[in-house]
């Protein structure tokens, strides 16, 4: 193997002293998660920065757990979002709502949506609003790619995490 | 006809976790309301997330982004079509500002008004309140500079207890026991009041210095119905966090006891309370005299006793009241029966100076007898998170008398197999069995001297 | 490492409604099984179906289609990836095949082996093994015709029960005064049995005129270990439907007692018993005689008075005796603790025969206090249906001693209130206040004959 | 496989000391990913990097992954199904299950189904069959009209009522 074996024996040794619930290290081609908990909280999980990398963590965080078929599965906490089945293809990321409120596609009602499926965007690129008690809040894109699904309907109550787009991103 | 049909159809949204969301969450399914409660993202596994109507996700798991976030319970709440709010305890149960903000958006909050909520909230203008009624208040007062309480000081007699007005339940308290002291703590003790609750108003306060912590639950209603429930002993805490409570204090003579409900009733009156509340007091066993301490202004960790004793269900009594129904019990109605001692088994590490210890539950099996009641949201597999208070657990045990109720409860603790994490379990079965706890002769800090000796205990 | 990894994760299956139904998904979110709650198209807004991780509909509101039919419960566990299932009590609970389906299709089938529910099924069978373990049972035995059940009858003695082989629990009974009785009840007794039960096979038994019931808790293991929970009383019965039931008996000697867990274990030996199940006895008081009846191979109804006065959780035990767990409890560990009571509050209406007085539940306002716990699926709005048993809670009180558990029964079950349906509410009150009943002489007919004279009694 | 098994063992070995939940190990095509419980974190969840090695067992480690989307918000069994909304247009009929069972659209696998979207049907028209341990159930349409939508998908589980086909009935 391309990678020094004494030096992943030092890490995991490091990382069996400290004390955390969550760990992971990214440089480079290199990524080490570790976690001591069933759930790792979706901010870990969510794109901190438009690595590549992050897109999997958040691709598999809306990977639908019951069976979405029968109508009853849809009850315990680990169950499938309602509507949609979150599926992202090869290559796609989920962008994910930053806070609980609800979701606007555009500034004001009337004017165009700030984005459509098709639409390129860039990591700063404004995505939609999620309002909170009347604060709106902006959600950039925080990859490159192409707005390949949209997840959540327009003026809809999402959940923090809870899918909002699927982008995909440009190789 | 459903009764259902008659009136509004009831979406409760649960502004809490643990084990009293689902005490909430029960309460409601058994008056036929819905619930929807909020979870921050560490939180979708819990039992009550599992028992509620419906579930969201407020936030991440640090409490600041979910459970704390008034912004997101509110739109949670409205965008979920729910029609009351029950805070619980601790959180944003005591916020008048989110009791306000509720009203505002049409949302009936479970608590009393906003404007208790601000009296009670400062602790200064409570006192002055409970004093103005003739509800005895132990000596001091506010205090403008160094020299005004240093001279007030002077009249109570040290030691006494520099008190932040918007502290509480033992936070934001200094206690010096000379001028010397006094002027040296008296700066710092605004700046951090100011720091930690955004107000550097502080006052004096006699310290006394061998007293057991009583209180009385009170409850009222929209319709000028005022009662209480008799009084709790709160007296086995460390470092200020109650473990073991109970129903009736067995310490108090009946005089004392009927001035102690009389003086809670009074405050209820003054403020017109609605729902639940508890009046604090600290009694001294030694001069035979009660000093108010504050008043909570919502549902208490130690209700259960109060329930064991009273047969009434005091979490559905505080819904029905702040939706506006007449409360179902007068105070005549209000029979004691028998003795209820509860303990408050935590995920805390007591050979470590009960550090909190998160981990997986991988044994729960708690006892199922007569007389005993447990609140809990564990079960075996569950992954007790580190987030959040370390509360896993509430055994009641009721008997006829406080030995019986007593014994049962050690017996309970005995039998009670929790694995995977450590406990407080040992340290609250060897309190049951010391004989000064037997006695009923514990005062607040007796625990904290007793401590070590107590861990000795631990293995039979 | 979470326990959860060492083992499988268990998703059970509860093929029951109802309280019962309630009571085991609770006993699994404890132990952290998932579960899957099969019900009728009646039944989708039971508190089970939403407390029940998941819910299927089997059928319709008939248990011919739903509760009782075996491809549907079966097909209904598998597809949705069970890996045990929890018949309850009633429905599917004793049907050996229901059980040998289950274990041909890979699930654990919560109940003892399909051999022991065959020879339990059959009451002859159930009474020879008994003889034979030298438990005692009252007179009788086969009987091939009419000449032979005359002579049998002439050792007896008058009056005789015909009893159906494949009856029990007080169906497919014949009670017959003389020969002319006997040989007119004779045939008609066979073809009943033969319509009712597909098995015309009848014996005979003495009619024990005055007795009370009595039966044994066991439990065993696949390890071998076996043990009682001591004895509960269920006299206090209406045409053979349990009212009241407690624990312990406080009329039987200690001899006699110590006499009957030990038949109760010999029979439980001899069928290698896995799980829970109840030997039930006739206990002439006049003569100090116990007389085998039959064995319960399921979970019952009066479950919670046992684990009242000894802690252990049954429907725990149950399931992982089931999925192999040794017994967490020893027999030399069961101590019992006071007295408990438990009375089974119905939709049935005193006035008139106990009839079913199904409706909406307007109200449903339960006390809560010490001693007391409640097993129960009704909320406030809940439309209780017509189509199957009348229980709508088991309130069971405990006390130190029988005087205090039954007063404290009686003063919950006036403060219970309940609006909208006719209940036995007010009857079982009367009862617990009633001279014969304080004195503990109650026998199984006793109910029958005071039926009218309690009636009065209800308004006080 | 072109790594050195010695290697992975003694990593193996490491892992096995260590106190964690999940551990996830990347380098370049080498991803590692060890789990001890059912309940996969959302990095670890995702589909593979392009090594076909690790990817078998990280996807069969993925399937509890936890949601991210709105969950319905009605918990009860009285809700409608998760996947279609069962919503009749004007002059339809919902043929519904007549009791619980596993729904086959065709007599035998590879079989060309008994009704198609748009097949004209007789009230005794076969349109599935509901399988219940084995036996058989055909069920009839019971109207005359023209099959619309299927709501039960072919080998799932149906409840009993469940929603299976919509047929427009002829004025």
């Amino acid at each position: 193997m391309d990678f020094d074996l004494e030096e992943l024996a030092s890490i995991i040794e490091l990382l069996d002293k400290a004390d955390f619930r969550h760990f992971s290290f990214e440089k480079g081609d290199l990524r080490i998660t570790v976690s001591r908990d069933g759930n790792v909280p979706p901010d870990l999980a969510a794109p901190a920065a438009p690595a590549a990398t992050a897109a999997a963590p958040v691709r598999a965080a809306t990977v639908p757990a019951a069976p979405a078929g029968l109508r009853t599965p849809v009850k315990t906490p680990a169950s499938a979002p309602a509507r949609t089945a979150v599926e992202p293809d090869e290559g796609e990321i989920v962008i994910t709502a930053p806070l609980l409120g609800t979701f606007y596609r555009a500034p004001k009602p009337g004017e165009p949506p700030y984005v459509e499926i098709g639409d390129k965007v860039e990591p700063d690129s404004v995505l939609c609003i999620v309002e909170v008690m009347k604060l709106m809040n902006s959600v950039p894109a925080g990859v490159s790619g192409e707005v390949t699904k949209v997840f959540a309907g327009d003026g809809e109550l999402v959940e923090f995490g809870g899918p909002l787009f699927a982008v995909r991103t440009i190789a | 006809m459903s009764r259902q049909a008659d009136r509004v159809r009831q979406r409760v949204f649960v502004a809490n976790r643990g084990e009293v969301a689902l005490r909430i969450v029960e309460a409601c399914d058994r008056l036929g309301f819905e619930t929807v409660l909020g979870v921050s993202s560490a939180d979708r596994d819990t039992l009550a997330a599992r028992r509620a109507g419906q579930v969201v996700v407020l936030g991440g798991p640090h409490a600041t982004g979910s459970y704390l976030s008034i912004p997101s319970v509110l739109h949670a709440a409205i965008s979920t079509g729910c029609t009351a709010v029950h805070p619980g305890y601790g959180f944003l149960s005591e916020r008048a500002d989110f009791a306000r903000e509720c009203a505002a958006n049409g949302l009936t909050f479970v608590g009393p008004s906003p404007e208790a909520l601000e009296t009670l909230g400062d602790k200064l203008s409570a006192r002055e309140l409970a004093e103005s009624l003739g509800v005895p208040v132990s000596a001091g007062g506010y205090a403008a500079s160094v020299a005004e309480a240093a001279e007030l000081a002077a009249r109570i007699g040290y030691p006494v207890l520099i008190k932040a007005a918007y502290g509480g339940g033992g936070r934001g308290m200094k206690l010096v026991e000379s001028d010397a002291g006094l002027a040296e703590a008296w700066a710092p003790a605004s700046a951090e009041a100011e720091a930690a609750f955004g107000d550097g108003t502080v006052f004096l306060e006699r310290y006394v210095t061998d007293a057991k912590h009583v209180e009385v639950q009170i409850l009222g209603d929209r319709h000028g119905n005022r009662i209480h429930l008799g009084e709790r002993e709160c007296s086995v805490q460390y470092r200020y966090q109650k473990m073991i409570e109970e129903a009736p204090c067995a310490a108090l003579p009946q005089a004392t006891r009927e001035r102690l409900h009389d003086s809670a009733l009074r405050i209820a009156r003054a403020l017109d309370y609605v729902g639940l509340g508890t009046v604090e007091f600290l009694y001294d066993v030694r001069r035979d005299e009660l000093s108010f301490l504050e008043v909570n202004p919502r549902l208490q960790v130690e209700h259960p006793v109060t329930e064991a004793v009273t047969g009434v269900d005091l979490v559905r009594e505080q819904l029905l009241a702040a939706l506006g129904e007449p409360l179902s019990v007068r105070q005549e109605n209000v029979r004691l029966s028998g003795h209820a001692i509860q303990a408050r088994i935590t995920a805390q590490d007591p050979c470590h100076l009960l550090r909190p210890s998160p981990g997986t539950v991988k044994r729960w099996r708690p006892p199922v007898g007569g007389g005993l009641r447990l609140d809990s949201h564990i079960y075996e597999g569950y992954d007790f998170p580190p987030f959040y208070d370390a509360l896993m657990g509430k055994l009641v045990a009721w008997g006829p008398d406080r030995a019986s109720a007593v014994a049962r409860l050690g017996d309970a603790l005995a039998d009670f197999e929790i694995g995977g994490v450590t406990t407080s379990r040992d340290l609250l079965r060897s309190i049951t069995r010391h004989g000064d706890f037997l006695a009923g002769t514990v005062t607040t800090h007796w625990l904290n001297d007793r401590f070590n000796d107590l861990l000795g205990d631990r293995n039979e």
